[in-house]
């Protein structure tokens, strides 16, 4: 049906080391005091699912993401000093510091949005879908979200709308087994998810989140299907490696299942698999990690030095530039003062 | 409606159909999406024929899915095209509040000014057809007090297309809240005359003794009220709000300042909705003007009851406002 | 699996006929202008549906309908008199004249009421649902609705939470192929519901709402299974013989189109049935149809004769008879324009 | 916390479970259902442990479904059980707006009075913890316009404790509203101590100069800035609402009209919210004794960023209220 890129496994591995590395970083920033509050949540373990799937979108292609899209981001070609930055609540951040960890945006890397509401992402790429269409751009949008979105409802018209209207949409499940401390068989008794998508017309895959190239080649796919006018569903079936926030030491869950679910490491497979087949060796693998790790480094530095957002930003960007903003507490409240 | 004369015997219907017609002929980002808007025509008829002449990929007939519906004319918007998404009823603002309050008015902010969301949401809200408590409420308050969001409620046929108009091109999400009873009501729209330009109020009938506030359907009952004052030779002026946001305290803050006594009214129910700010801006802006306290003649803190008697008595009419002015003036 | 009641076709009709024979009175009440408001939704052509599934059910059981819901009132038992009166908006009407044809209700036959936001009443019968299963009641809550609906988010959440739980819940979708002017296969792209369904982990059926037998046989065997904590889904397909509200005139449909579905006429195939079978006659069926037809006479005779609430029904029961209510507007007034 | 003893140092959020515990045990009407509220206690730590007591189907651990856990919830209620249904935070209510004000809010009204729905919706609101424009929300003032709904916003831990045993005996949807920075808050809590009844006010402070109306967190900002008014002399009577449904006018307006000025203190969005209500009352119950307009302090009509400095900006202050007050005085 679609033809395969001869994408190399080494790009996927560096792409998700850098995820990897990044987040360490993230919890580092965390620990420092430095993070702009504690909502955090980090995508370790989840690194295939951004890989794979941004390996198979072109530049024109958009996404949402939601709350724990760090990664995706990142897949995707994002600054991690701005991302830092901005994580770090920075006016040098992508948002100006104003959305933080859970609302990072870049319209110039077709990212429209994190959401820290579950499922609050994902008709936007409908909409998205419904312009390409429209303005006959060839484009596909893609929605990220995570397996407790699977229970929001939101998501079943957002599916429908896109199968009834023949959308370039993809609705991506990164399936981390957890909705903060619920396993997926607490949330749903049905956890085959790519079932629903196909009961409403979509076409319908699930891909081991272990398996970096699998996700890759299902997601490439779906994605030339999506162009096609066949909107798709991609469940990944992957492992939460550490609590739902920072804060969350995982009470819930034992030793046992942790250590099992760690031990599905897309990072670690896909390295072995680099050695294994020759197609790179330790030593150069070391050298990578190494200087990714250094760049993370910068950019925690980045962040730390960066100046926080001016006063005034508070005021700016409720409405267009130019448009009639809100009247400060304190304007109004000398008008009323002075008056009375 | 024949667009080429500029004065007409227009419906508040028709008037809100030249204004997407009109808006679609220039801007071919325009899109329609909503439940009935294509082949149906809207539940209200507003949309009637549109379908025919921009076809049903800008007529966008949609499931009854009403958060996906915003939803997806939040990403539409991000992604160029300018969405009017078309909520049935009001009512239905509880199943959409997320996308509308936490999305499509954040978006510009929460993303460091990037990108807007330009669409308008029209919807139509009140009393009048016994449609009773699920279809027949005017929850304006909550839009208002929603930070990002543009509120328009028209009253005239004319306000209605200016106004909607207008809000086709501006930058950010516009809420835009007809009323089901206005639809048929006719008048003489000179569609050349020049506009009052977005967030001004207009004051719809001059007076020395009270200024009523009002906005949408209650602006044709202050003027009903005041025409009846009029002959108890009490004079009233009215004026008309246009849009909740912005909103154009210095017209009435200067009429209020001016004549010393001040009425809002407002068909939402009363408690912590747009009269309570109406009132509580025009006490702190005029309090030295002011002979009475700004009184609030709104709708009563209770769910719209079926029945047809028990439904006019649960919003304001004529006779509580006239009554309550001759007593503030007794 | 379960037991066949050995429930006479001849009840079914009668319950059928009922309903046709009322609603026919609903419109004759709105064309005189005796009705509370436009907003009146005949259910005509979906007797089956209602009589099929209600003669499923026990007197503990329960259900929450749409805003087309009076056939399956009726075919519960509901009185004709206080329903048309409360369609009338009078103070003897179900619901004393506020709540109107969209919202009628009556506990005292588990009625949890009729709702006029599409899909608003589904989640009401999930918390029945919980209720019975915590209480130990051995009842089975159903919830009643459109085509339309299954668009509609709630849906799947509250079909995942009762299959999550266990609940005795049955899920009806009344599927008249329109919703307003939307034809089903405008909504969605894959009208195949019990699918969907199915996909949740509910028990799923479909049946033919033409044929009251076969839509009571799968009714039987679904609450049974509900009642035995498996949850179901029933599909009926039948057609709405006429407009969506009162004034629609169905313009969006063709002639054929209505043509052939009006011969899907439940009604008529249960009394041909009846006779064929030599169960009753014409003769006999006749005689009933009068005699109903007379008790809806009396049932709008009854409702054009009612009294309305009085004034001061508009501000009681917004809380509970004892507890702090809503002051009146004019007596706010007066406080104020007293102190002033 | 030990049942047995009357006084003890408790935090907001212990004396929520004790709360519960002891109503749940009181009531096996009681459930709890919600995200989070079983095995991980809450996401703020209200409910730890009572799955332990109670079991889980008592402590009802949901799917991430809002709008079904609230009408869930309603069904429940309506059918013999005693729910309290959890919003993790009350950004959520977007989603959930439907089943709250369409279903819960008038199921008994719409009905003709045949049933009510007692629940009570528990859910926290508020800033200090940077967590962003759908973190942070105070959004009461969707609620209080909302016909049918009681609206709980407690200040201290024997409050969360009164009013949320109190709710949990009402026969009608009380919306109950903790704010996240206040649960780690401790003081000496007299379990046994007389209660004032549900919908009453209480003055957390007495003052002569200028009446501080508040609620919920709100209430120690203004306690901080009476005590530093104190300082120069100023001495302001401190009003904690404790409930906006009902609301305590009679408290406030027993205060004001003998004080004779006003400041109305929330941290939710100015525009159209509950700082309007109290505004737009204390003006109409106190017109002959205000010397000043009653003065609003609410929060910044902006989405709450995420940057703590902005973050704290974005809210009142002790240091805005202590200058208004001064600047009113001098
Ligand atoms: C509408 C909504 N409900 C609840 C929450 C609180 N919450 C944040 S993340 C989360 C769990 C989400 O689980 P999942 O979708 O699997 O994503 P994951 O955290 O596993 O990546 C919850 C309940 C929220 N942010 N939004
Ligand atoms: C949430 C919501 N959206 C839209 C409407 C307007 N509306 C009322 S009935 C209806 C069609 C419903 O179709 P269906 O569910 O198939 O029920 P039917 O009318 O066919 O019985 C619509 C769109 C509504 N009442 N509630
Ligand atoms: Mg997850
Ligand atoms: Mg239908």
């Amino acid at each position: 049906m679609t033809q395969r890129a001869n994408l190399p496994l080494f790009d996927l591995y560096r792409t998700m080391r850098r995820i990897r590395s990044f987040e360490e970083r993230v919890a580092e920033l965390y620990v420092r005091g430095l993070s702009a509050g504690s909502m955090l949540h980090l995508s370790i373990g989840e690194e295939a699912a951004a890989a794979g799937v941004c390996a198979a979108l072109r530049p024109a292609d958009s996404f949402t993401t939601h709350h724990r899209g760090h990664g995706i981001f990142l897949a995707r070609g994002a600054d991690p000093k701005r991302m830092m930055a901005e994580i770090a609540g920075k006016a040098e951040g992508y948002c100006a510091g104003k959305g933080g960890s859970m609302h990072i945006a870049d319209m110039a890397l077709g990212h429209l949005g994190a959401n820290a509401i579950v499922g609050g992402g994902i008709p936007h790429v409908v909409g998205a879908g419904l312009s390409y269409k429209h303005l006959g751009k060839d484009a596909v949008s893609v929605a990220f979200f995570g397996d407790g979105a699977m229970q929001q409802g939101i998501l079943y018209e957002s599916m429908n709308m896109a199968a009834l209207w023949a959308l370039p949409v993809l609705f991506v499940c990164v399936n981390n087994q957890y909705g903060m401390g619920t396993r997926v068989d607490r949330a749903t008794r049905v956890t085959d998810f790519a079932a629903r998508a196909g009961a409403l017309g979509l076409l319908a895959e699930s891909a081991d989140g272990e398996d970096v190239t699998a996700v890759f080649s299902a997601a490439e796919t779906l994605v030339a299907e999506a162009r096609g006018g066949h909107p798709g569903f991609l469940a990944i079936s992957c492992f939460r490696f550490f609590g739902h926030g920072r804060m969350d030491k995982s009470p819930y869950r034992s030793a046992e299942e942790e250590e099992a679910g760690r031990k599905r490491d897309p990072v670690l497979r896909a390295r072995a698999a680099l050695v294994t087949r020759g197609e790179s060796d330790e030593a150069a693998l070391d050298a990578l990690d190494l200087a990714i790790a250094r760049e993370m480094d910068d950019a925690i530095d980045f962040a730390a030095a960066a100046a926080p957002p001016a006063f005034d930003a508070l005021f700016r960007d409720v409405f267009a530039p130019g448009e009639p903003a809100p009247e400060p507490l304190r304007a109004r409240l000398d008008r009323v003062l002075a008056g009375a | 409606m024949d667009s080429d004369t500029h004065l007409s015997e227009t419906t508040y219907r028709d008037a809100l159909r030249r204004a997407l017609d009109e808006s679609m002929r220039e801007d071919p980002r325009i899109i329609v999406i909503g439940e009935e808007v294509g082949r149906y025509g809207g539940a209200y008829g507003v949309t009637k024929d549109l379908i025919d002449k921009f076809g049903d990929a800008r007529l966008i007939d949609t499931p009854i899915s009403e958060p996906a519906i915003v939803g997806a004319a939040i990403g539409a918007a991000m992604t160029g095209l300018r969405p009017v998404a078309e909520l049935m009823y009001v009512d239905f603002l509880g199943l959409v509040m997320d996308q509308l309050a936490n999305q499509a008015a954040k978006i510009r902010y929460m993303f460091g000014g990037q990108i807007g969301v330009p669409m308008v949401l029209r919807t139509q809200g009140g009393t009048g057809r016994s449609a009773g408590a699920q279809h027949s409420q005017s929850l304006e308050g909550w839009v208002m007090h929603t930070p990002g969001l543009r509120l328009a409620m028209p009253a005239t046929a004319a306000d209605a297309y200016h106004l909607l108009r207008h809000a086709l091109t501006l930058p950010d999400p516009v809420v835009f809240i007809e009323h089901k009873a206005l639809y048929a009501r006719k008048e003489l729209v000179d569609f050349a005359a020049p506009v009052p330009p977005w967030g001004q109020a207009v004051i719809r009938r001059a007076g020395d003794d009270v200024c009523l506030v009002a906005y949408s359907r209650m602006v044709h009952v202050a003027l009903a009220a005041a025409e009846r004052l009029a002959e108890r030779g009490i004079t009233a002026e009215v004026i008309d709000l246009r849009t909740l946001n912005p909103l154009d305290m210095a017209t009435v803050a200067a009429s209020v300042a001016r004549i010393g006594r001040a009425v809002v009214v407002s068909e939402g129910y009363l408690t912590a909705g747009v009269a309570a700010e109406l009132a509580a801006r025009i006490s702190e802006e005029c309090f030295d003007f002011l002979e009475d306290p700004v009184i609030r003649i709104a709708g009563e803190d209770v769910p719209i009851p079926v029945s047809p008697a028990l439904e006019a008595a649960a919003v304001p009419d004529a006779a509580l406002i006239v009554e309550t002015v001759a007593r503030m003036l007794g």
